[in-house]
């Protein structure tokens, strides 16, 4: 790959405009997502976050990849495993980290918790519990963003399990069927829980969901936040100028369990190692290097930083208070 | 004022508040080019075009989430959705519970969600089964709905434009037998708030308490009671949740005995939640235990005389109104 | 066309193994479907049936042609739309003519009317009114003589509008994940009440929904009885002895309204025109007599009696009592 | 007798099923590899392999209609179909209410339909508002359903037995944190039939009614009461719908005066129900009005301390129990 570099005197992202502070917010954004969940699943352990806590390491490519793609009036759905793709967005840490820890300055004030994140300022629309639930959601604010004559673009991440879902499919059809601005994230990192995406799904492409509708579609390296970013943007020139979907499968995976509650039998140590030589970061943090964009100093020194911020937001969650019982009964209707 | 049919009550309703509001649109099954299934929709995709009167698959989740996700935005968009029945709605039961009744909560009131699920309910004509259910106790159960019935012209006109003024969401359930029935209606505007009742007929013996096409059935039940000398009220909550209860207090503390009359099915019913209400907090006014004259507890069949029997009857609701007034014919 | 036969010498269903006892059933099959739902819509008319009554008039061949392929332990599941195939497997219309008029000698005893014949001796399994939602059903009974070691086939009609409901896309995934010997029949005529298919589906083939499961999937001309009955053989054949699902689009038409309340404004009278000149039954019935099979006599005597028989029927229907009311109340459990 | 948890009681329960007769097959998601999300299958498909043990895609719509039409087949089969939660059931409804609660009726008894659904229902901890619903009085609503709730190991063993063994579509609903609840169980077969209800404490001053995992809080209720010398009767109807009326009926006429836990929300739920038979059906029996406990009328939010305080507690419902006893303190 070093040789392949040294040849073409170009990085491969030269086509993208993408100038070295972006680069290094990409990367920053994915260390920042890995160091917090890593310190989610620590507090997790301790008792600080309750429920269901699923976590997004792993997959950091594809929603930083996808996110740094965005402007500021698009929105963003995704499922239960919400936190990567918040804090990519901007959701602070220390809101994210109070909302595991269920205290009211969390980002939904405590009253969502892990899996559900709502930064409604900054188009992140959550944060949803069913699988498959939200799809039509992120169809209907790219049908309300048309409507009102915006060029705003709707992303919505799903799981390849949550494919399947009856609902999802009737989502692609309307959203074909009305040229509606949406992008599908198929965050595809080979299993739903502890069932392995072979044993689920007939087929063997899982972007051909979306070929019976004839919508744009196509797969991409979900370890890879370059090419996440460079087949979004794509994606999004298409539904900002033309008012058409697109389905995109990520291939991507994810180091950790189901949730914090997930033995993780289904699947081999071997598997794991495998995939962790393909890390998005680890890989990105190389390439920066190799081109001279930053040093492996100036890395540590981000990777000392984030997880101080990361220990101050814990000491923030930690510090602040529960909701007050009145809010049990606010919020019920508006 | 002018004598209008339900449907073009609604349909009234509709027509004034896309008027008044540009993000107000209508989408469901068959509303644009057929004018709708029972011609709620008549007319409004002539006037208003293939944006804001849409056609839809039949994919009722789909299209509830759609709406939903619409609402959600926060531009100015608030949708009507027309489930065709709504039988067809519990296709879509998880987009409305799941996603519409707790989004703007589970945000701490980030979300609004301005949207208006609205359709014919319960059993009509010999339609057997599948299609003949009523199901507002289902979503009254809800936290998060609001669940409103209309019985009039009057009513459904001013009850549906709240409904879309409304930031929450808002299940509006009316009646295929019902689209016909004419009634007065002001050419001038007007708006019927969410949660309040009204009194269909004053009385001062019994409490008949009915929505949307039980009203009709407990008005005739009303008048064969007078040739008793026995002087009925009936009162439509028209709203089911919120429940206008004061005006239903108010008016067993003055009959002190009451009868529901409901077309869903008797088991965890809005009926009975009103009943327990009553006894729990007019305990010490009543004089006989609320009487219930409910759908038979059965899937509705399709042969007309088993379909009649099953259903609610004037007959029915009289026959209870002297047993609550320990009366023997 | 009748160059071309008197070239071959041969009928175009000569590698079929069809008798001509056979050929002259599925005839009288669709015209006996035919007749009485000619009278079916008198009787609507007059008040003797209600609530809703869809008709099969132009589809008659999309029913005949599959369900003379099946054996005596397959099975059926079809929509609301339901006395054609019904009354292909022999559901007597004696019976039948009583279930639209409510009464208790119906095959279903006046419980179901119209959209939901049931007659289970003859692997009639209904008759159901929610759009898509008996498709799965189907799968199911699949999965039972699956499950039970059986070879049965289990046939599923459903109409083009009925592919895009969730439920059905969910289950082509797990019929072809689980190899199950189900068929399913889609009788695309063109509308989905007042909704032609290119407002509602998304796409151009109707059967490119099954391609991502890579199911067993094409199209075939529903206006012919024969081309029906060649396509379902082949689909039967590998469901029985692989078992493995099939999806068959049946290119049809309907020659009346949605339901008896349809006016129909949604398409021209010289559309309808064009469709019956490719009437199944009189096609079929003048290819019959080209090769000599019947004579043009023979048919309308089998035209007069059938509808001596429909007019029977309705005597029948009309002299029959209406359920008792004791039977409010039974069959809700068993 | 062995001390089993109630996730093992239910899983010998369908072992034995699944020993005794070869048509019982259980399918859902993780049900089988994983050993269920909550391990009630554990060492199933082990046992029996894939051909009964069997992992479905995340798909509830589809899965239960494949059971349904599995169960209508009426050669032999007897789908127990696991929903990860009740939460999720909802995207299945169309086909338990449309489809398995009314194949029987509209075939005029032509189909049988052997079928389970069984999984978790209700809040459990922390999990907010998608995940923590209790659903049971949507399904007692419908006709055609069985709905159960069993709340101790050997409820739990006995009653899904007898749910397997029925011809009807059953509604089993356990719950998430009772899982690890341990309780003797009988090692030679027995089974608890349904719509039988059972005295879970004696009492004579009143009748608190709960079920699933109520039950515990109602009996530590009782616990706290004999403190102040009240004896409650707690009562567990096991199955709501058909429900065991005489039973209940019989300890009010005792008692007097009841209170029902649920944690459910209010609005025409079965605590409803129950209070309105009972107001209705023993109303010259009663000392006060029936009063309710229930999970708050909201959807769940997630910080541990106002999930604590939408929940019910034995704290409230002793409370209640002094209001019905006239009791100030
Ligand atoms: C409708 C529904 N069914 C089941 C669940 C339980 N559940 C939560 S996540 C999950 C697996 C989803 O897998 P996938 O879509 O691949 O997303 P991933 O978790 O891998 O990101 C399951 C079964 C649920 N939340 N909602
Ligand atoms: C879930 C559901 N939604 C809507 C309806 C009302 N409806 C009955 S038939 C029909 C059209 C179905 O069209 P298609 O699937 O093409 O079948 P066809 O009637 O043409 O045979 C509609 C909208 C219904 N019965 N069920
Ligand atoms: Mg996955
Ligand atoms: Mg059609």
């Amino acid at each position: 790959m070093k040789e392949e570099k040294k040849k073409t005197k170009q990085p491969r992202w030269s086509d993208l405009n993408l100038t070295n502070e972006k680069l290094i917010k990409m990367y920053h954004s994915m260390l920042l997502i890995r160091r917090f969940e890593e310190r989610a699943a620590q507090e997790y352990g301790k008792g600080k976050i309750g429920g269901f806590c699923h976590l997004y390491i792993g997959q950091e490519a594809v929603g930083v990849g996808t996110i740094e793609a965005l402007r500021e009036d698009d929105y963003i759905y995704t499922s239960y495993r919400d936190h990567g793709q918040a804090i990519a967005r901007g959701v602070p840490i220390n809101e994210s980290m109070a909302e595991l820890f269920g205290k009211v300055t969390g980002i939904s004030k405590g009253m969502g918790g892990s899996m559900h994140f709502y930064d409604i300022e900054k188009g992140f629309m959550g944060g949803w519990g069913i699988v498959g639930g939200h799809t039509p959601l992120a169809a209907g604010t790219a049908f309300a963003t048309k409507y009102q004559g915006r060029d705003s673009v709707t992303i919505c991440f799903l799981g390849e399990a949550a494919t399947n879902q009856g609902v999802f499919q009737e989502t692609l059809n309307m959203a074909e069927l009305w040229k509606l601005p949406v992008i599908f994230i198929c965050e595809n990192n080979g299993y739903g829980m502890g069932t392995a995406i072979s044993r689920a799904v007939a087929g063997d492409n899982l972007y051909e969901k979306a070929a019976s509708y004839m919508m744009n579609r196509g797969a991409v390296n979900g370890m890879d936040v370059i090419e996440m970013y460079r087949e979004i943007s794509k994606a999004i020139t298409i539904a900002r100028t033309e008012f058409k979907p697109t389905f995109l499968e990520a291939r991507t995976y994810r180091y950790r369990g189901h949730s914090m509650s997930d033995p993780g039998q289904y699947r081999t140590k071997e598997e794991i190692e495998e995939y962790k030589k393909l890390d998005p970061i680890e890989t990105f943090g190389r390439e920066l290097i190799e081109w001279n964009i930053v040093t492996e100093a100036d890395l540590e020194k981000m990777d000392e930083e984030i997880k101080a911020e990361v220990l101050k937001a814990v000491e923030f969650a930690d510090a602040s208070p529960q909701p007050p019982l009145e809010m049990l009964y606010e919020n019920v209707y508006a | 004022m002018a004598l209008l049919q339900i449907r073009e009550a609604l349909n009234q309703a509709i027509d004034e508040e896309m008027e008044r509001d540009s993000g107000v649109f209508i989408m469901g099954e068959e509303v644009a080019q057929y004018n709708g299934a029972y011609k709620v929709t008549q007319g409004l995709w002539k006037k208003y075009g293939d944006k804001r009167v849409i056609d839809t698959p039949i994919t009722e989740a789909g299209f509830a989430g759609i709406g939903i996700g619409a609402a959600l935005t926060g531009i100015n968009v608030r949708p009507i959705v027309e489930m065709m029945t709504w039988n067809f709605a519990i296709l879509a039961f998880d987009q409305i519970i799941n996603h519409a009744a707790k989004a703007r909560y589970m945000s701490a009131g980030q979300f609004k969600v301005p949207i208006v699920f609205r359709g014919p309910n319960g059993p009509a004509h010999m339609l057997s089964a599948q299609h003949s259910q009523a199901l507002e106790s289902m979503m009254t159960h809800i936290p998060g709905l609001i669940v409103m019935t209309p019985s009039t012209p009057y009513d459904a006109k001013g009850m549906l434009k709240s409904a879309i003024r409304d930031d929450n969401p808002v299940i509006f359930m009316e009646s295929e037998l019902m689209y016909g029935i004419k009634g007065e209606v002001p050419e001038s505007e007007y708006l019927i708030p969410i949660g309040k009742g009204d009194i269909k007929r004053q009385g001062t013996d019994v409490t008949i308490i009915a929505w949307t096409k039980m009203v009709a059935v407990a008005l005739k039940a009303a008048e064969l009671l007078e040739n008793d000398g026995i002087h009925a009220e009936v009162i439509d909550p028209r709203t089911l949740r919120p429940l206008d209860e004061d005006l239903i207090l108010e008016s067993v503390k003055k009959t002190n005995r009451v009868v529901i009359v409901e077309d869903a099915w008797p088991f965890a019913s809005v009926g009975t939640e009103i009943a327990h209400r009553i006894h729990t907090k007019a305990f010490d006014y009543l004089d006989a235990p609320v009487e219930k004259i409910n759908s038979a507890d059965i899937p509705m069949p399709y042969a007309e005389n088993l379909e009649h029997e099953a259903m609610p009857s004037p007959e029915k609701v009289v026959t209870a109104v002297k047993k609550v007034l320990y009366r023997n014919n």
